[in-house]
């Protein structure tokens, strides 16, 4: 296996707010490898955002506690930095792009400050010089020079997300987290930002993890993916594996609940029943209540991941039974 | 932005001449007769008929109205009729009284209050919060004019430090300040500490903690910035707030200013002092309302694209 | 984050069946400062009510003693006054009456903010028009110069005080009302209401009030604080209640110059005013944040 | 669009560092480098020993700083500085005693003549002549140009004798026309300075102070005339007149040290100003006179026996006791205590609550019947003394409701005649017709009581014009017994005069009615 850039192993991160403890990550572990793009695939809730915020240790606190567990990047733990190294790996070695572009950039600053904040913080070069540097942060990914004057209402969703990108880039990171970076935006402008990242990612030998609910996007970008449940991975794998030799139930529910363009006339198949209350997570495989295939056992014990084969990983005790595969498996 | 400045002052004469119209009769109705007060009481009724016809008294009140907004246009506005003074210059002395008065007020109260609603709204819900928040509440909780003479008592009586009195020299503008802002305090500490509690959880200070700023950086930088807005907002909401705070301290510390000179006049029924002063006292905070909005403008640049695309 | 915060709450909702006034009320109650605002306020309202109960307005009220200015002992807790009255009495008593200031002057300021501010924000236009210049000269006096004038011209009682304290938090009503009726305007719940056939008061009554209820209670509540205090303001100008109602701003103001040589005369009404509206204060930023569902956490 | 956005901020901030400066120097530019107003706290003046500024505040804004047009106490205060009258009225014995004038007589019952001092300036070093004199008086007699020609009214014309003698023709002998003269609004002008053309050419008199600034709402500020023509000029370089209405606040001025003077502390403070050591605290007799007045024209008023039980039923000890710890007395008499003629032996009505239940039976009224209303003045003292008198008239079954305006509005009210009840005062140094005359005369206009009576009015003049002491003596007491009887006011007392001052207060010349002259004070640094 290649050097790996993000080891996450046994994270668990809790909300402990007035209303009761909200478990929103619960032993996590996955790992990205150098000049690779990890895909963390999940529905509304299942704790990627957390997870992403935790790598840069940036979880509001209070409510939110980590628990355990460790996050290395590139083999230093960041949960054990100390602030000035915190400030200096953000930004530096990390950088984030955010979901939402309308609200991730300050409303009373120019796109051009915002780049240049950056550059200036790390590079310990004058506002002046960042703010030139900016420009051509912005030319780099696409947008006019004399823009860098402009504030951020003045720009359209697309080009927000670009300078959001620009942002990121300013510091030449080795790693970035890209969290739904293309969620808020048109279908259209979906395409051209995916391939702005995926082209600088090349160019700079970056490596990402890019957090999506979008299987298409992860099947264009990522190298590997990650699917989340309830703050676990539940398969874990190259995305040809997981794509194309699905194993866990829960991944195979999000399969058919895609619709698919060339076989018209299918019905979609969506999983029943709902994302249990973080705060109320049931015993045992916490999917088990909406899995077609659990059993008696599901609700006893936690699943742990379990090796596929290559580089794939799975937590489902069907796999018990070692004759067990899924529908699809079966049908395709 | 110059094309919005002049239409927000066209939109002032509506509210001057509508001011005027109802202060001019309110103070007609309330302000008694004006002869009595200007000639002795021992006066002939022959000499105050004699005065009432050259003041045009006996006209009918619209007459009158038409006459005093004519003499308005051209900057007269009558003349006191405790000391004979034009109303319009002594206005005009006494207005940089208190606005000196209102500016460090306003000052003293954002320098106590920013840093406290940043506090506040860092430690929401804890004890340090509610501390904080009953500390700022302090000084709107009692009366300005109670809680001026209790300042003087300390300050210049008990422990001599800065005068009582008087309007001779920065130090004496100290504690009239200190009054007016620990009243403003409050609101200004909760505007900062709700602005605040909204801002921390935008998305944009995320992305600055990402970017690997500094916890002051985010708060004061990107944060504030942010804040400022409704902050700023609030307080030219809240002029009247200052400018009331303003005249009770000047009744407290014999301080030179409008607040004063209102209250003395209606106390003396100076009529055309109090007309006048109302009237300019609303031209004035029109002013001033122009200029927190431009401020705002300035502080927010999506309420500068909206000027910028009206006019 | 946020995704996790609507989770959670919604989820909550649909678990418990919590209305949104006790999720409100919920929160109120983890706010201690507001607690014990509240539970002042609770017993300021009883001792107001009465008052009469255990006071005699003639005799113990108003009527005076041959104990001249005395300092405060075990008979009279708070003193006596320069009357001999006791201090205690008045303060116990005056309590109904700046209450009857404060929560009166908002109470009619805020129906006419309402009336106000609803007419503005509905029919726009000139209704608009003429409810915000009202607004912008109103708000372009100073508030106390107005309530002098307007006492001045009403003559002194607590009715035209009511009248002169009522036009400052009229506006502020108005304003707040107007503001949250443009934007529920358009919203489409009301735009179907209307399609509906509704008649518009009734739209203005069923969906249009409730939804700025939020702001306007805070505001009632900090509201009645500045008007107990602009009530004594007034009562130092020499325009506040008419002697001899015992109410705290006037008994404030009436004890000030004893404040050296008797200062019970004046610091004891003026702790009931301080704690009333800190009270008040605190009450009204407790509700402010649990009403505002962007700063619960 | 920035750049104009800057410049107006400029704008806002150059408006507003204007502001404090205008603020903070204003009349900074004088004399010494001491602030306009400021006291010189301990700072040595020209004198030796002597402190250089004499700061003195006062309780009311001054308002009018010409003679003529005003008659005012505390412009009186100021007018007393720098101009000086023909005669000069006593605090001790209250006579009038030579000043511009060094001798008078009466030639006959309508000539009086004057010889003038012939050494005397003014405060720019012009002479003082005859004809300043015939041009003050010609000007004070004219209504239009003067407020206080309604005071000359007995005076047919002034005339220059010689250049140091003038005569006043009057249409009758009068017994007060030289209190009169002695007033502060008939100060001898300038003619010279009126003709010169000069700004405000009323502030040149012959004064021992010289008139220099009057920052309006802040101070008024006088130096001393260097040419005064007589031997006993000012001690203080500066005197300094500071307004601070808030009686609490001016004590603590000058507790503070800011104020040398201060003028009406309030009597309940006294007890800690008195526990100062750096503060002297003086009382001497008043002459102002706080009544309760009825409308005599006005129902049920006009019923004299109701009058005179009121009286019985009010409780003047107590509101002495209440209103002034003590620093008063009370008097049965109309008269203020201290003016000549007064007296006080009529059996009057005192506080006899069953005589005054008596009485309202005999004017024909049961008790709880009445129900009348009192006007007062929102000020100190009146509220204080208007819940006593309520509770008072009460105790006998007459419902007393209080109603309060500004002193404006509650003077005209009382002159249009509105009032059943009202609390006034009346300050009287020595003449006898502002009581007769002023108060009781038939359709005066200071006559609130609605008061009239032929026998009055009759006798007001012939106190006015009676040359026998004797006589004139026994008229007055006459007169005051006959008004007491009448009852159209309850007169409640004589406050004393109180004032506090720095310790090291000199020379002061103090009268009980606060028509001070400060003329010769100082602060002694020794």
């Amino acid at each position: 296996m290649s050097e790996k850039i993000l080891e996450i192993k046994d994270l668990v991160v809790h909300f402990e707010t007035d209303d009761g403890c909200v478990k929103a990550i619960n032993g996590l572990t996955l790992s990205v490898g150098k000049e690779k793009t990890l895909g963390l695939v999940g529905e509304t809730g299942a704790g990627k955002t957390t997870t992403a915020l935790s790598i840069l240790n940036l979880v509001p606190s209070p409510p939110g506690v980590i628990k355990g567990g460790s996050i290395e990047l590139d083999g230093k733990d960041v949960l054990q930095m100390s602030d000035k190294e915190l400030e200096h790996m953000r930004g530096n070695d990390v950088a984030m792009i955010f979901q939402d572009p309308m609200t991730a950039l300050n409303p009373v600053l120019t796109v051009g400050e915002q780049i240049a904040e950056s550059i200036m913080l790390h590079e310990h070069i004058s506002m002046k010089d960042a703010f030139e540097r900016a420009k051509e942060m912005l030319k780099m990914v696409g947008i006019a020079e004399s823009r860098a004057y402009d504030y951020p209402h003045q720009f359209s969703g697309g080009m927000r997300q670009r300078v959001v990108i620009a942002i990121a880039l300013a510091c030449q990171p080795n790693f970035l987290i890209a969290d739904e970076p293309t969620t808020a935006l048109d279908v259209t402008i979906q395409a051209q930002v995916l391939d702005l990242m995926k082209e600088l990612i090349e160019k700079n030998h970056m490596s990402m993890l890019l957090i999506t609910h979008d299987l298409g996007v992860v099947a264009e970008v990522c190298n590997d993916v990650a699917v989340m449940y309830a703050g676990r991975i539940v398969e874990i794998g190259s995305t040809e594996e997981v794509f194309n030799s699905t194993r866990h139930p829960y991944t195979e529910g999000l399969f058919d609940s895609l619709p698919n363009l060339k076989e018209q006339g299918e019905e979609l198949v969506p999983i029943k029943g709902m994302m249990p209350d973080p705060m109320r997570l049931p015993e045992g495989c916490t999917f088990a209540p909406r899995c077609p295939y659990a059993t008696e056992a599901c609700t006893q014990t936690v699943p742990e991941l379990r090796k596929m084969g290559g580089t794939h990983f799975v937590a489902c005790h069907a796999y018990d039974d070692p004759s067990f595969r899924l529908r699809r498996n079966a049908n395709g | 932005m110059i094309r919005y400045v002049l239409k927000r002052l066209l939109f002032m004469i509506p509210t001057i001449l509508l001011t005027s119209l109802i202060i001019f009769f309110a103070m007609k109705i309330a302000g008694g007769d004006p002869v009595k007060q200007i000639l002795p009481e021992n006066a002939t009724v022959e000499q105050q008929e004699n005065l009432r016809e050259e003041m045009g008294l006996n006209d009918p009140l619209v007459v009158q109205y038409a006459r005093y907004m004519a003499g308005l246009i051209t900057g007269d506005m009558g003349e006191s009729y405790v000391t004979g003074k034009d109303v319009l210059q002594t206005f005009m002395e006494r207005l940089p009284m208190t606005l000196a008065l209102g500016g460090s007020a306003l000052i003293v109260a954002c320098i106590i209050s920013v840093p406290l609603g940043i506090y506040t709204a860092l430690n929401q819900n804890t004890w340090k919060d509610t501390t904080g928040m009953v500390f700022a509440l302090f000084g709107v909780s009692m009366p300005n004019f109670w809680l001026g003479l209790m300042l003087m008592l300390l300050f210049a009586v008990k422990w001599k430090l800065l005068p009582s009195q008087g309007a001779e020299g920065p130090e004496y503008l100290v504690l009239p300040a200190l009054t007016v802002g620990l009243g403003l305090a409050a609101l200004i500490t909760r505007t900062t500490r709700s602005a605040m509690l909204d801002v921390i959880r935008q998305d944009y200070m995320t992305t600055a903690k990402a970017k690997g700023a500094s916890h002051r950086r985010v708060i004061y930088y990107h944060g504030l910035k942010n804040a400022m807005i409704p902050i700023v907002t609030a307080i030219g909401m809240q002029f009247s707030l200052v400018m009331t705070g303003s005249a009770l301290a000047e009744v407290v510390f014999s301080w030179p200013g409008i607040g004063r000179l209102v209250f003395e006049s209606i106390d003396k029924r100076d009529e055309p002092m109090v007309t006048g002063a109302i009237i300019l006292c609303c031209i004035l905070m029109s002013i001033i309302n122009l200029v927190v909005d431009l401020i705002y403008a300035f502080l927010d640049p999506r309420i500068k694209a909206q000027y910028s695309n009206k006019g | 984050m946020s995704e996790k915060k609507t989770v959670s709450v919604e989820t909550l909702n649909e678990y418990k069946g919590r209305s949104l006034a006790q999720e409100t009320w919920r929160r109120f109650l983890k706010n201690k400062g507001a607690i014990v605002g509240m539970a002042f306020m609770i017993l300021l309202v009883i001792l107001a009510c009465s008052g009469d109960l255990i006071y005699d307005f003639q005799v113990d009220i108003t009527g005076f003693s041959a104990d001249l200015s005395e300092s405060p002992s075990l008979d009279h807790l708070f003193g006596t006054d320069q009357l001999g009255r006791d201090i205690f009495a008045r303060v116990i008593y005056g309590t109904r009456y700046s209450l009857i200031i404060g929560v009166g002057s908002v109470a009619l300021g805020l129906v006419v903010g309402l009336i106000t501010g609803s007419l503005a924000g509905f029919y726009g236009g000139f209704w608009d028009q003429l409810v915000m210049r009202a607004n912008d000269i109103l708000y372009s006096i100073p508030n106390i110069m107005l309530a002098v004038v307007i006492v001045q011209l009403l003559g002194k009682s607590i009715g035209s005080l009511l009248v002169a304290l009522s036009i400052s938090s009229a506006t502020s009503f108005a304003k707040i009302t107007r503001a949250a009726v443009m934007t529920i305007r358009g919203q489409e719940y009301v735009e179907s209401a209307y399609a509906m056939g509704l008649p518009t008061w009734k739209i203005i009554l069923k969906h249009i009030i409730p939804n700025c209820l939020s702001p306007i209670i805070v505001q009632v509540t900090l509201a009645i604080g500045s008007n107990i205090i602009s009530a004594s303001s007034l009562s130092f100008l020499g325009v506040g209640v008419p002697i001899p109602i015992p109410e705290w701003g006037t008994m404030l103001a009436e004890g000030r110059t004893y404040i050296v040589s008797e200062p019970w005369m004046c610091i004891f009404p003026g702790l009931a005013i301080m704690f009333t509206v800190l009270a008040l204060n605190l009450m009204g930023d407790g509700l402010r944040d649990a009403l505002d569902p962007k700063l619960k956490r | 669009m920035k750049r104009i956005l800057a410049m107006l901020l400029a704008l806002v901030m150059v408006f507003a560092l204007v502001a404090c400066s205008g603020g903070n120097n204003s009349g900074g530019n004088n004399s010494g480098g001491s602030g306009g107003g400021s006291t010189t706290k301990g700072e040595e003046g020209s004198i030796p020993g002597v402190q250089k500024t004499l700061t003195i505040g006062i309780a009311s804004d001054i308002n009018e700083l010409d003679p003529q047009q005003q008659n005012d106490q505390i412009n009186n205060n100021c007018i007393a500085l720098t101009h000086q009258p023909l005669v000069f009225l006593t605090n001790d014995t209250n006579e009038q005693v030579a000043c511009l004038a060094e001798s008078w007589e009466w030639t006959d019952d309508t000539h009086l003549i004057f010889h003038l001092v012939q050494n005397a300036t003014f405060n720019d070093g012009s002479p003082f002549t005859a004809d300043d004199v015939v041009f003050t008086f010609e000007k004070a007699m004219d209504p239009d140009q003067s407020a206080v020609a309604a005071t000359l009214q007995l005076v047919e014309s002034v005339n220059k004798i010689d250049e140091y003698t003038v005569e006043f023709v009057t249409k009758s002998y009068s017994n007060e026309l030289l209190a009169v003269l002695a007033g502060y609004p008939l100060v001898i002008l300038s003619k010279a300075a009126y003709e010169s053309g000069m700004d405000k050419p009323y502030t040149v008199g012959t004064g021992r102070y010289k008139f220099v600034e009057w920052k309006e709402g802040q101070y008024v500020k006088f130096e001393r005339n260097e040419n005064f023509w007589g031997d006993d000029p000012g001690q203080a370089d500066e005197i300094i007149f500071k307004p601070i209405l808030e009686a609490a606040s001016r004590v603590a001025a000058l507790q503070s040290g800011d104020i040398d003077v201060c003028i009406d502390p309030p009597i309940n403070m006294l007890e800690d100003l008195q526990k100062d050591e750096n503060i002297t605290v003086e009382t001497r007799d008043g002459t102002r006179l706080f009544y309760m007045g009825f409308n005599c024209e006005k129902e049920p008023f006009t019923n004299q026996t109701l009058r005179q039980a009121v009286a019985c039923a009010i409780d003047r000890d107590m509101i002495i006791e209440v209103v002034l710890k003590g620093l008063g007395k009370a008097q049965t008499t109309v008269v203020n205590r201290g003016v000549w003629s007064f007296y006080d032996e009529m059996e009057g009505f005192d506080y006899d609550v069953d005589r005054a239940k008596q009485l309202l039976s005999e004017a024909g009224y049961s008790e709880g019947e009445l129900a009348v209303t009192l006007y007062v003045s929102n000020a100190a003292p009146y509220t204080t003394i208007a819940p006593i008198i309520k509770q008072n008239v009460e105790a006998i079954g007459i419902t007393v409701n209080i109603e309060q305006f500004d002193e404006a509005t509650l003077k005209d009210k009382c002159q249009s005649g509105e009032q059943q009840m009202f609390l006034w005062r009346w300050n009287v140094i020595d003449r006898l017709d502002e009581i007769y005359t002023e108060l009781f005369s038939t359709d005066y206009a200071t006559n609130y009581h609605q008061y009239s009576d032929p026998y009055v009015d009759e006798m007001a003049v012939k106190v006015l014009t009676e040359k026998d002491k004797e006589t004139r003596l026994q008229l007055s007491q006459d007169l005051q017994t006959y008004l007491v009887e009448a009852c159209p006011q309850v007169p409640l007392y004589v406050a004393d005069l109180v004032i506090a001052y720095n310790k090291n207060l000199q020379d002061t010349y103090l009268f009980g009615g606060g028509n001070h002259n400060w003329s010769w004070a100082y602060v002694s640094l020794n």
